[in-house]
């Protein structure tokens, strides 16, 4: 038990985790899919939608004025957890993968011009490969690909080469989430910087499971999804730099995002409004509040201390089974995600096999096909643990991986 | 007396339908356009400035009850009064908005005697101050005297980026 | 009554209605803004987040599967809402606003070009203006504008005027969130399709209050917000036909866009997909179609007729009151909206005299200046009714207009 | 039997470790790549088809166990056979494996004596149709057979929409 907390007790707060499917016991290790919100945070939705419920911004009565306050004061518990300097560097987005696309059109169209280069790494989610290979085509940029080596870690040495002046833009993944690799961000940081290059980091599975600090990192832009850090689906943050975000061009048209309209003229708002056209997702804003209270009042040191001891555990379990091959470096470099592969066995036939057990992972390629054909394999198992996980989910984990192996022998 | 009543002393009502100072003032030395995002509401503060002193004063715009009275007493208190001093009651003013959100940032100002007195005439305003949506229509003169007063030409009660961006 | 159907009961289906807030019972007339959710549709949300919660798509175990399955039955019910020829042709957006800025960079930026012609009409919502703005400015077309005439309506002869074989986009408002005009707007798509332009309808104020069949109206693009027809925020649909969708630009790069990445090659998946990168608002999409459902159930025509009658016992009581002028069409020609000024008083001294009541109804340019340029004032106060409304709220909204009235006297 | 035994039938698992007519053939009249976008697995089918009937058939690709098996059933039931009748064969098997979808769409399909024998053995796949998740896997090899007959080079398990966007 880490820290004296009860984790059993804990576990209470997440009704799924001990709920029976479709009659069948549920072992959910698809957090790095997506986690499951506590019930605070449902309540709090729930009650919002029952009770609360208006639109927000330039509403003069109480409905609407409430509603703003504690849209707002989701803002203010974002940029104390990822240390921005101010709320205007905290734009609410879909998810994370809207937050790399306002990047791309906002500062790639404005910035970055035929024979530049782009920075991507090997370990990439297809969010921070595809929305860069669009701009390349729409500005005749150029891609370069940091590789990966042999234990799942950033070749950095490879990274430095490709530095250069041309490079304008270096987007790199924090944590893979089809690894779990812990990348030294800042160091990867600091170099682009060396060349005047901005940086823009994929935390969407950092969020949940480290203290993310991004004045310390001196990033230019992060983006992060509300729905992998124990928050609803449909919001993500993207933090940038005031100074960047100011001189972007707008992204989406709309309302809120301006401070007046003529058919002659269009004066556009300040951030963080500039980048937040039309009604937003307020009831998951909302909801994201009472996650991130939670989070503080549980403490992400002692989440992240809780999810080490699953991640030994499990580790320690499935290495001893022969013919099961993890994917990826020690469990020192990485967060609580266990990606395998079995020989003989499709990952797929793995995934329906677990479930029919009602052991939920993630079999595929993550949306991160480069690593699969870097690796040459065509998928993988994916287990990703959360701090409310227990021990029992992992034992079952691995007596369906001996089914498996049974029914394939 | 209801809230409202509160809200809308006669002064402010008065005010609202005799603004005093209206119009254009020119030439003028100092010259402001304030913008209230929330409403859309804009006012301009112009200003003749000679020896340290404010010699003249107008507002030009539209907005509601509040904000016109707010410019219409606004200019009637600066008039003839040193640019310091108008400073000092900016700030005081502004602290008086506030006052709700951060009572326990430290003492209130310490003001001139002539600037209390001015303030006791303002305290119309406080009832402004416990609705956060109007706050903003009683400052949005103010920010623009101020914004004027420092040489600037545009002012917003949102942040301070000056420079406005158009598509 | 309309149609037998106990209004009274109804209204139970959404608490907020009968809600205190800060002590003070509300009146909640806000409905254009954005509208309230029946508990049915909230408590699925609920549940959801406590029980079925998993990312979609790509899941092999039964949690993913179950909620794919719900999420696409909602497809289902936006499609047959819509009359869509097929659910492939029903894009989940985060709103309206996304949608239109989708066609805007996902068909404008690919088929509109220099010296082009879009237009739009002078009752926008700045959500159909700033988008075709932006994308002036980047392609270097040019915008036209239809003219409103005196009663709140547009001016067909002047669009017919404008018509040309430069035109290659209309855009247009089906009934107006400032106004509540309802548009002829299948009169306005024939004329464009007469110059082969193609037309993107703003449907934000109609799908809760008319049935919408795309293929009638033969439109090539229809955008909604699902908080505006009882849903929740953070989600839209964009109706596009699966011929233009499929030949258009991809818009947001990332997850499930895509068939297969490489940095070499990355092939595009099949619409709807194409244009829904990224992990959806699985939880609105659920709570929205048990909106539908609802919606189904109480037969949306005796909703609009309920409206109707609403709409109607309002003009007349407002219309009696002197110094008070509605701002618009006659009640045949529009939706349950009353925009209105008082003689001598600024719309937000309205707004903050109606709030002390309880009375929540929206004061200011309601994100259509042009709209408030046109008849030369600063903005409206804008009373909108949904059918879970009550006449004595209506009373209570006449009651707060005269006490308006009393201190400006 | 468990549930996960009658869905990995000893056949199955067979025909997935050595899969029949796995290869390239070339030169051929007819072939097709298939592509499931669930998994991103894709299979190339090869024929050689003279006189109406499919002189030989083989396959190329990697996916689950699902899909191979398949892949290597279905070669070899279409080896040597008529078009029609392998036309035939592949609405029986997509009706099979669609019978939970739709069941109530009428009367299932007349099957000639040779393809109700063939889809005895077929009904090894039975299992799978109750999977949602990996229905098409197994349908995925008979797609594609169905695109390489009608001349067509790329066939998809979702949609038909036979032009492939590239970034
Ligand atoms: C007519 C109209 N169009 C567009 C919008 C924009 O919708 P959203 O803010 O939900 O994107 C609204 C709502 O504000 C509207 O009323
Ligand atoms: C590392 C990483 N980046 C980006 C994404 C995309 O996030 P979303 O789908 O929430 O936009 C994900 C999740 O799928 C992810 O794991
Ligand atoms: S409402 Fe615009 S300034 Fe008060
Ligand atoms: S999992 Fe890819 S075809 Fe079966």
């Amino acid at each position: 038990m880490t820290n004296n907390i009860n984790w059993t007790e804990i576990r209470k707060d997440f009704p799924v985790l001990d709920n029976k499917v479709d009659g069948k016991q549920i072992y959910y290790l698809d957090n790095g899919a997506s986690s499951q919100m506590p019930i605070q945070a449902i309540d709090r939705i729930s009650n919002y939608l029952k009770y609360e419920h208006s639109n927000i911004h330039r509403g003069v009565h109480t409905l609407s004025q409430n509603a703003t306050d504690s849209f707002e004061a989701t803002r203010t518990l974002v940029k104390q957890h990822l240390n921005a300097a101010t709320t205007d560097e905290c734009i609410f987005t879909r998810g994370a993968t809207e937050g790399i696309n306002l990047v791309a059109f906002g500062y790639g169209d404005k910035f970055i011009k035929e024979g530049d280069e782009i920075i991507v790494s090997g370990m990439e989610h297809h969010s921070n490969i595809v929305p860069w290979q669009l701009l390349c085509k729409r500005v005749g940029a150029s891609l370069k690909v940091v590789p990966m080596l042999d234990d799942g870690t950033l070749d950095f040495e490879a990274y430095q080469k490709l530095l250069n002046k041309k490079t304008k833009l270096v987007a790199i993944i924090h944590v893979s989430n089809a690894l779990g690799t812990i990348n030294p961000i800042k160091k990867f940081i600091d170099a682009a910087h060396s060349v005047n290059a901005v940086t823009v980091v994929d935390g969407c599975q950092a969020m949940a499971h480290m203290k993310i600090d991004v004045q310390d990192l001196d990033v230019d832009f992060y983006a992060i999804s509300a729905h992998k850090t124990y928050g609803p689906t449909g919001l993500g943050v993207l933090y940038g730099k005031a100074e960047l975000l100011n001189k972007m061009n707008p992204f989406l048209g709309g309302g809120d995002m301006i401070k007046s309209v003529t058919f002659e003229e269009t004066l556009l708002a300040d951030i963080p409004h500039k980048f937040e056209a039309g009604t937003p997702p307020i009831l998951n804003v909302i909801g994201f509040g009472e996650t991130l209270r939670y989070i503080n009042k549980l403490g992400l040191e002692n989440m992240a201390a809780r999810e080490k001891e699953l991640l030994i555990y499990a580790t320690d379990r499935i290495e001893k089974m022969e013919g099961v091959n993890i994917i990826g470096p020690d469990v020192s470099q990485k967060t609580a995600i266990i990606s395998m592969t079995v020989d003989g066995v499709h990952p797929h036939d793995i995934g329906t096999i677990l479930d029919s057990r009602g052991v939920a992972i993630r079999t595929g390629h993550h949306c991160a096909q480069p690593i699969m054909n870097r690796f040459e394999i065509p998928a993988t198992a994916r287990a990703s643990m959360a701090f409310y996980n227990m021990e029992f989910e992992i034992d079952m984990l691995v007596e369906a991986l001996q089914e498996v192996q049974e029914i394939f022998s | 007396m209801s809230d409202m009543r509160v809200l809308y002393q006669e002064v402010i009502l008065e005010h609202n339908k005799k603004p005093r100072n209206f119009g254009k003032l020119e030439p003028c030395t100092h010259h402001a356009h304030g913008h209230n995002p929330l409403c859309g509401d804009t006012y301009t503060i112009y200003a003749v400035v000679n020896e340290d002193t404010i010699q003249s004063i107008m507002f030009e715009g539209d907005g509601c009850a509040i904000s016109k009275a707010s410019a219409s007493m606004m200019t009637s208190r600066a008039k003839g009064k040193k640019v310091k001093d108008v400073e000092e009651l900016i700030e005081a003013f502004r602290e008086m908005m506030t006052v709700e959100a951060d009572r326990t940032d430290g003492p209130a100002l310490e003001l001139s005697p002539e600037n209390e007195k001015n303030m006791r005439h303002l305290q119309v305003f406080e009832g402004v101050a416990k609705l956060p949506s109007r706050i903003k229509c009683a400052i949005l003169p103010w920010h623009a005297l101020s914004s004027a007063l420092k040489g600037e030409s545009e002012s917003s009660t949102e942040g301070d980026n000056d420079e406005w961006e158009t598509i």
